[in-house]
């Protein structure tokens, strides 16, 4: 019998299932630890302890997991609405050049919140920029999303070292960064923050784009669940057929969806580019938009379950990092090893447990 | 260096920077037209490379290393088989997740064993493929055209170039010409035709991908121990998904595939010959323009603006007979 | 004819999920006959040829073939046991030749060389002997339908097949082509061969099969010798009681014509034209019906008229005014309201929860939205009010619609549409796959809506249910609209100009 | 003084046989010499090298060498945050009372084993390889190509850079690609100087029979036979000193540029590549290192004017 089409209650669909999956691949991530010659329970404890002992460990965990709700939002806005974002790592970098290039305009005249918003359109503009050929290619002549997503990646990361090493670089100066942004053009710390909760933030870089983060999400959910556009999106997502039946503009709403999706991955440059660092820097990006999917896949494309999932994976960046100080033997590459297995367990595996689970339900519901 | 030359050089480093794209691609023809897509192709060449690396430094054997590399690649096609083919996965993050988990692994395993930055140590001689002479080549060195043309691009390559530019006919008589060949392409396109003429779809796509896997295999070695000499953490840079924007390019055939392959390997090659070179009329060209311009052509002739690219109709496909 | 039958089935049960498609079926199969299949849509006759040809595995029962129990563990072993099956959705790789088709599976050795050549001389054989005529170097795709099926037969044969299945062979078919084939099945079975042909169609029940058995919601609930049984017998064990195909309804009073189709031509996705140059009206007050067998057009048609496919020439006017776009959301707006063919890919999202669906197409109504925003409480209250309305069970609207049953299914969809109270309204299949209750209280509110004065275009495959709820009836053959008749017109005459045959 | 020494090196790892390598010998010697132990930390990536020093510098670690110009804004920051704590960096200027910036002159170096490149080549064309395209990587390959030219004045000098990011240093596939265009064009001595990348440099000139010049550490002993000379750059000093300074209350602040004069850069002659070197070469580099000791050859610095004279 198959049991693909039971259902089976929601704790289990979105608790249980996403639980399993995430202890399989913490699992297996021990293995790995072990393998190295190191204890799994001493690197689980250093990972907690490195990411949420001290009030600048969740200050740097909330930093991560700022850049992972973005990405983790953009990919889930395109996923609802059936196409497969894989481009919000190049979204996101070259928000980072609409987000600078608001901040080096503004930055000597204007305080931070006057730049702040600006900053949040031009990073917002230039992600979805990026995104819009993809889309269109989707839209108006059916290439395929996800190679054409994949391609759009490479090509805005050559594009954005042709732009640092030959046009925002500092003369004479060997990285290849913009200037550092005056205040103007930095985000403030949330210091204040943690010092409700009487931890001190230290050095951590957990800055205001968190909460802008968190009004995202909210968005997010807003457009996704109360909209007509977020109706029509997830209509065209569930059911192409249904969709044009229903008169739902193919290619509009492919546009809109990605433009936002686009967008959300923008404006991630916010955290690191102006909240952290201060400058534009090659590489800034570093991962968090392939983050994304698997924030997004394990958080079942939910803000909610992003937001929760976001945060998780901030705790394995900066427990990683943590681990890696402690035990010089482990590199901080374990994060991707675990990232990895997350996605393969809560991604592409995740109805592995589903058979077993929906025979042990049935027993249990008949009894 | 009169042009000849320079035409001979760019051509010698074009087949060098081609090879990997070519097992690579091919790999992908292999799962992609059994209906398995596998954007993983760049996880498993760095597998491969790294095992490659591994266990020819350990053995001083190339040989071993190349088996390494293969059982590595295809140890990975098979996950991707199980999430994919028999959990109905989803093929796209089901690469996803490999080349993230190969992308961490070999540096945390380098690392670890050999506290080199997750690289490997440099390899002897004995432990690589190196090049090989053909015979009379040193002989014609000197006749006109053909004689650069011969001791330079044709002979002096490992033995694994020769090897690729064999698969490319192989892998074509294989789909074409075979039984395997003529189910694999029906799995890819109606795999409800391939069950109900009794064929195991599950199996035909599980071989479909250790094929993959194993030309994956020799791409990585290649990588390793035949173009350098040592694993060295992200040494596939990409390549995966320039040889799947190669096999999208040459539309699923094995023969455009090599041509597809040449011809971004040719883009590579020229970027290096070019960086610095002022080109007449427009001045210095960024490298990046080479560097893109594989993704660029790719998207353009998705776009349809080069013909159609219309991929295997069940790819990305689950296949369930029972809901 | 020997004494052991050709295929027993013993207890043969299978649930998919939720769903239990086959209930404890026993079936005999006699050698050397024509054996029918009927029963009303998701009885479970597929999937019970399906688990004979190894392609779905039972959760429990015996198959046995010629007396000995056999375990088909996949459609290899069914074809070595002598058994092929023609598939309702047909089984071929589009790009390829027929003749590779027709090796696939069966390539004789690693080799293809060798195979081709022997599959040449065997299809030659199986064209002169059976008249199965078709180019074996013919790219599938590159077919009409009724030639796939061939191609479908032919592959069955090459592999040797001693008892054959056909499932819903005709449904594509012109009556002249499903002569071709009925001839070639009695040749299969004079030649001592076994076929087990499903059918909706009762007729051709009884001119071709020797037994017939019927399945209604999973059960095998009777066997009957063909010659011993009627079309009337027949109907009532497939819908498990009387069937009453008679609608009351009372004169049309025709009033403006409110839907006009003029000149149309389409054509589907590979390009090919399916509605070539058709005109008509529709008037306020009066049901057209549009008789043809699947396959001639229909479909496409009703996609132009809604909006979804975009017409390849010829004009479309809504109440006068020309619809020069294919828009769906605008032809709603202006008063047109469609009830799909396929209400699975077409007319429901079957993820979303029942309320979603109740609004799909209209959720830009004022209604329900407050600026950007949906109106939740007002779309539930709608869905709640149409769910007592049409009696739509279970009654909640927070249910996932594909927990819907089929019938509760299509309910949700002729709410959704009749409810919003349209000028025009285009139906395409509106009872298939529903039980009976439900189909007479759908036919009530078609008639209603035609009594309120709304113009109505009917199509259906089911030559009964035009003829019952029509006030004229356009009969459509390869794409063309070969003539209109009224609904006292013989079936005779109508099933032939549905062949093409007379106009 | 209390010393709880720490470092963290440039990406490319600790083992990469150059300049890493040369910062842990550095911190190694000093173990040996004191017995006290340090902790390094090795960051694969260019957003652990900050948080690293900080960790260390928050833990009480005192002094903590950073080597590699990476981690310039990293000193910059987390030296303004731990004013009482020690900093040195490598390679890079930071302007802080508690950081010593340690710079090398590269262009000397270079310059000498330019010196040696010229007069072991015989098709009068070297090759240089560079790993990322930045000042710093220009001054060495203009010291070298002012050495080779000072010896054979119609000297060829191709030059290739790997890349433009910090990948650049740890590519030693298109290092080995672009010597083998160089080779390919003429070259018989090719100077690596890009960190891991360098690796594929030395590889392809060996394979290839020709010569390399290896940089940072003494990199010699990779190929004996093809490795022509190393440009060492004596970050161990760089670290040793750190330490050991430290250790006798003698840190100081400021600006140290190590030079020829200071035995902070030089040309690599040992049992390994002895055989290369003829007397007249031994000769000519130990004229040229003289020469540049008193004065009398001013080898241009790249970064001065980001140009290179002809
Ligand atoms: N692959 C499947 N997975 C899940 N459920 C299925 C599957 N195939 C059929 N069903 C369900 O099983 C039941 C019987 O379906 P089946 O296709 O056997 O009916 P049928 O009698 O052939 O109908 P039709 O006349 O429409 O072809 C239906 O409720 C159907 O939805
Ligand atoms: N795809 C599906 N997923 C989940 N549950 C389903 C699915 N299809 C059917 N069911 C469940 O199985 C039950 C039987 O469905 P089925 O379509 O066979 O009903 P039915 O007996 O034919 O009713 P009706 O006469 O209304 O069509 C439904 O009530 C529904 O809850
Ligand atoms: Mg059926
Ligand atoms: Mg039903």
């Amino acid at each position: 019998m198959s049991t693909a089409s039971v259902s089976l209650p929601n704790w289990i669909t979105y608790g249980l299932i996403p639980v399993l999956n995430l202890i399989v691949a913490f699992l297996i991530s021990g293995v790995v630890v072990w393998l190295i010659g190191e204890s799994p329970l001493g690197a689980l404890s250093l990972l907690i302890e490195g990411a949420l002992g001290s009030g600048e460990g969740i200050g740097f965990t909330l930093y991560y997991a700022t850049s992972f709700i973005f990405t983790g939002l953009s990919v889930a806005v395109a996923i609802h609405a059936g196409l497969f974002n894989i481009g919000s790592e190049g979204q996101a970098y070259l928000g980072g050049l609409g987000c600078a290039l608001v901040a080096l305009a503004l930055d000597r005249f204007v305080p931070w919140y006057v730049t702040m918003p600006v900053a949040v359109v031009g990073a917002g503009l230039f992600g979805a920029a990026w995104a819009s050929i993809p889309a269109f290619l989707q839209a108006k002549r059916g290439s395929h999303i996800v190679i054409t997503t994949i391609m759009f990646n490479y090509i805005g990361a050559a594009l954005m070292v042709y732009l640092l090493v030959h046009v925002l670089i500092v003369p004479g100066k060997m990285a290849p960064e913009t200037r550092t942004f005056l205040d103007g053009g930095q985000l403030p710390k949330l210091g204040w923050v943690m010092n409700l909760f009487g931890a001190k933030l230290g050095a951590a870089p957990f800055n205001v784009s968190f909460i802008i983060a968190l009004v995202a999400a909210y968005f997010v959910w807003l457009l996704v669940w109360r909209t007509k556009l977020g109706f029509e999106m997830r209509t065209l997502g569930a059911s192409p057929t249904a969709a044009s039946y229903a008169g739902i503009p193919y290619a509009r709403t492919v546009m809109i969806a990605m433009l936002l999706s686009g967008a959300l991955a923008g404006m991630m440059a916010l955290n690191p580019v102006m909240g952290s660092s201060a400058r534009l820097q090659v590489e800034f990006v570093g991962g968090a938009g392939f983050v994304g999917i698997a924030v997004s896949l394990m958080g079942r494309n939910h803000p909610v379950g992003i937001i929760f999932s976001a945060i998780l994976f901030g705790i394995l960046y900066q427990g990683g990092d943590w681990i890696s100080f402690e035990m010089p033997n482990i590199t901080r590459e374990m994060i991707l090893v675990i990232q990895g297995l997350v996605i393969l367990f809560a991604g592409a595996l995740e109805y592995m447990f589903r058979p077993a689970l929906v025979h042990v339900y049935q027993q249990f519901k008949v009894k | 260096m009169d042009y000849y030359d320079i035409l001979i050089n760019v051509l010698s480093s074009t087949i060098r920077l081609s090879i990997p794209l070519i097992f690579t691609a091919l790999a992908g023809l292999f799962s992609e037209r059994a209906g398995v897509f596998d954007i993983g192709l760049e996880g498993k060449m760095l597998g491969a490379a790294f095992a490659a690396a591994c266990v020819a430094y350990i053995t001083d054997s190339a040989w071993l290393g190349l088996v390494a590399g293969i059982l590595c690649s295809v140890s990975l096609s098979l996950v991707h088989g199980f999430a994919s083919i028999t959990n109905r996965g989803n093929q796209i993050i089901s690469g996803v997740a490999i080349n993230f988990f190969i992308a961490g692994i070999t540096i945390v395993l380098g690392q670890a064993w050999f506290g080199q930055g997750g690289r490997t140590p440099q390899l002897s001689p004995a432990s690589r493929f190196s090049p090989i002479t053909l015979p009379g080549a040193d002989a014609i060195r000197e006749v006109a055209i053909i004689g650069p043309l011969y001791s330079n691009v044709i002979s002096g390559n490992n033995i694994l170039t020769y090897l690729a530019f064999l698969a490319v006919p192989l892998s074509w008589w294989i789909l074409y010409r075979t039984r395997f060949g003529l189910r694999l392409r029906a799995v890819g396109e109606n795999p409800g035709a391939v069950d109900t003429a009794g064929i195991s779809v599950s199996w035909l796509r599980y071989r479909a991908v250790m094929c993959a896997g194993v030309l994956c295999g020799f791409s990585g070695t290649y990588l390793a121990i035949a173009q350098s000499a040592a694993f060295i953490k992200d040494m596939s840079a990409g390549k995966g998904y320039i040889a799947l924007a190669a096999l999208v390019f040459a539309k699923w055939k094995p023969v455009p595939v090599m041509f597809a392959c040449l011809l971004f390997g040719f883009l590579d090659a020229l970027a290096n010959f070019m960086q610095g070179k002022q080109v007449p009329l427009i001045g210095a060209v960024p490298v990046q323009i080479f560097q893109a311009l594989p993704y660029i052509l790719t998207c353009i002739l998705l776009a349809g603006f080069i013909g159609v690219a219309t991929p295997p109709k069940a790819g990305g496909v689950p296949y369930t007979k029972e809901r | 004819m020997t004494d052991t039958p050709a295929i027993e089935l013993v207890g043969i049960d299978k649930k998919f999920g939720a769903v239990h498609a086959n209930k404890d079926i026993n079936l005999t199969v006699a050698k050397g006959t024509i054996h029918g299949i009927i029963g009303e849509n998701g009885a479970g006759k597929s999937t019970l040829m399906s688990i004979i040809y190894g392609f779905y595995h039972a959760d429990a029962g015996e198959i046995r073939v010629n007396g000995t129990p056999v375990t088909i563990r996949d459609s290899q072993a069914a074809i070595a046991t002598g058994i092929g099956m023609v598939h309702q959705h047909f089984m071929l790789v589009d790009n390829f030749t027929v003749l590779e088709n027709v090796m696939l599976g069966a390539e004789g050795g690693a080799l293809l060389a060798k195979g081709v050549a022997s599959a040449r001389a065997e299809l030659k054989r199986l064209e002169k002997e059976y008249g199965l005529e078709v180019n074996p170097d013919a790219l599938i795709e590159q077919l009409p339908v009724g030639l796939q099926q061939r191609v479908e037969i032919l592959k069955a044969m090459y592999r040797g097949a001693e008892i054959l299945i056909l499932d819903e062979p005709t449904g594509v078919l012109t009556p002249a082509e499903a002569d071709h084939l009925f001839r070639i099945l009695k040749v299969l079975r004079d030649q001592g061969k076994t076929v087990i042909l499903i059918t909706h169609k009762l007729r051709e029940i009884m001119a071709i099969t020797d037994t017939v058995s019927v399945m209604r919601r999973g059960e095998m609930v009777a066997t009957r010798k063909t010659a011993e049984t009627t079309v009337e017998e027949l109907a009532e064990l497939m819908v498990g009681r009387r069937v009453l195909l008679r609608v009351q309804k009372g004169e049309a009073t025709p009033g403006d014509v409110l839907l006009s189709v003029r000149n149309l031509t389409v054509k589907d996705n590979r390009g090919v034209t399916m509605v070539d140059n058709v005109s008509f009206d529709v008037r306020a007050g009066e049901i057209v019906g549009i008789a043809g067998v699947a396959g001639n057009g229909q479909s496409e048609l009703l996609e132009a008229i809604a909006g979804i496919r975009k017409p390849h020439s010829g004009e479309i006017f809504l109440d006068g005014q020309p619809i020069d776009k294919a828009d769906a959301a605008r032809l709603r707006e202006l008063g047109l309201a469609h009830i799909p063919e396929d209400r699975h890919h077409m007319g429901l999202v079957l993820k979303f929860e029942e309320y979603e669906n109740s609004v799909l197409g209209y959720h830009r109504k004022p209604a329900y939205s407050r600026g950007p925003l949906l109106d939740l409480d007002a779309i539930r209250k709608d869905a709640m009010e149409k769910i007592e309305k049409y009696d739509i069970r279970p009654p909640n609207p927070r249910l996932k619609t594909a927990n819907f049953s089929g019938g509760n299914q299509q309910k949700i969809v002729v709410s959704r549409e009749i409810e919003r109270d349209p000028a025009v309204l285009i139906i395409g299949q509106p009872t298939r796959g529903v039980d009976i209750g439900a189909i007479e209280f759908i036919h009530r509110r078609i008639i209603e809506m035609r009594d309120a004065g709304k113009a109505i275009l009917l199509v259906s495959v089911e030559l009964d249910e035009i003829r019952a709820l029509s006030d004229r009836i356009l009969v459509m053959f390869a794409g063309h609209v070969v003539g209109e008749k009224t609904p006292d017109a013989g079936e005779q005459t109508l099933g032939l100009m549905m062949a093409g045959i007379a106009a | 003084a209390d010393v709880k020494p720490a470092l963290v090196y440039g990406t490319g790892g600790k083992f990469d046989k150059s300049f890493n390598e040369a910062a842990y010998n550095g911190a190694e010697k000093f173990k040996a010499e004191t017995g006290i132990a340090y902790r390094d930390f090795e960051p694969t990536g260019d957003t652990q090298g900050e948080q690293a020093i900080r960790n260390f510098a928050s833990r009480g670690f005192n002094p903590v060498v950073a080597v590699s110009f990476a981690w310039t804004s990293a000193i910059e920051k987390v030296a303004a945050e731990f004013p009482d704590t020690k900093f040195i960096i490598v390679d890079s200027v930071v302007d802080k009372p508690n950081v010593r910036s340690v710079v090398y002159k590269e262009e000397e170096g270079s310059f000498l084993v330019g010196v040696l490149a010229g007069m072991a080549s015989k098709s009068g064309k070297v090759g240089f390889v560079g790993g990322m395209d930045i000042p710093l990587i220009r001054k060495f390959e203009c010291g070298y190509e002012q050495g080779a030219r000072s010896v054979k004045a119609d000297i060829e000098v191709f030059q290739n850079m790997t890349g433009t990011t910090g990948a650049a240093w740890n590519d030693p596939v298109r290092g080995g690609e672009l010597a083998k265009n160089q080779i390919d064009q003429g070259a018989d001595v090719i100077y690596a100087a890009a960190g891991a990348t360098g690796l594929g440099v030395l590889q392809t000139a060996a394979d290839n029979k020709k010569f390399s010049i290896g940089v940072d550490s003494n990199q010699n002993h990779l190929h004996p036979g093809s490795v022509l000379t190393s440009m060492v750059k004596r970050v161990d000093l760089a670290v040793y000193n750190a330490y050991t300074d430290t250790k006798n209350d003698k840190f100081t602040g400021g600006v140290q540029a190590l030079g020829v004069k200071e035995d902070g850069v030089g040309a690599a002659i040992d049992d390994n590549n002895k055989p290369l070197i003829t007397p007249e070469m031994q000769a000519a580099v130990d004229k040229a290192k003289a020469d540049i000791i008193a004065g009398t050859i001013k080898v241009h610095d790249y970064t001065t004017d980001n140009s290179c004279p002809k």
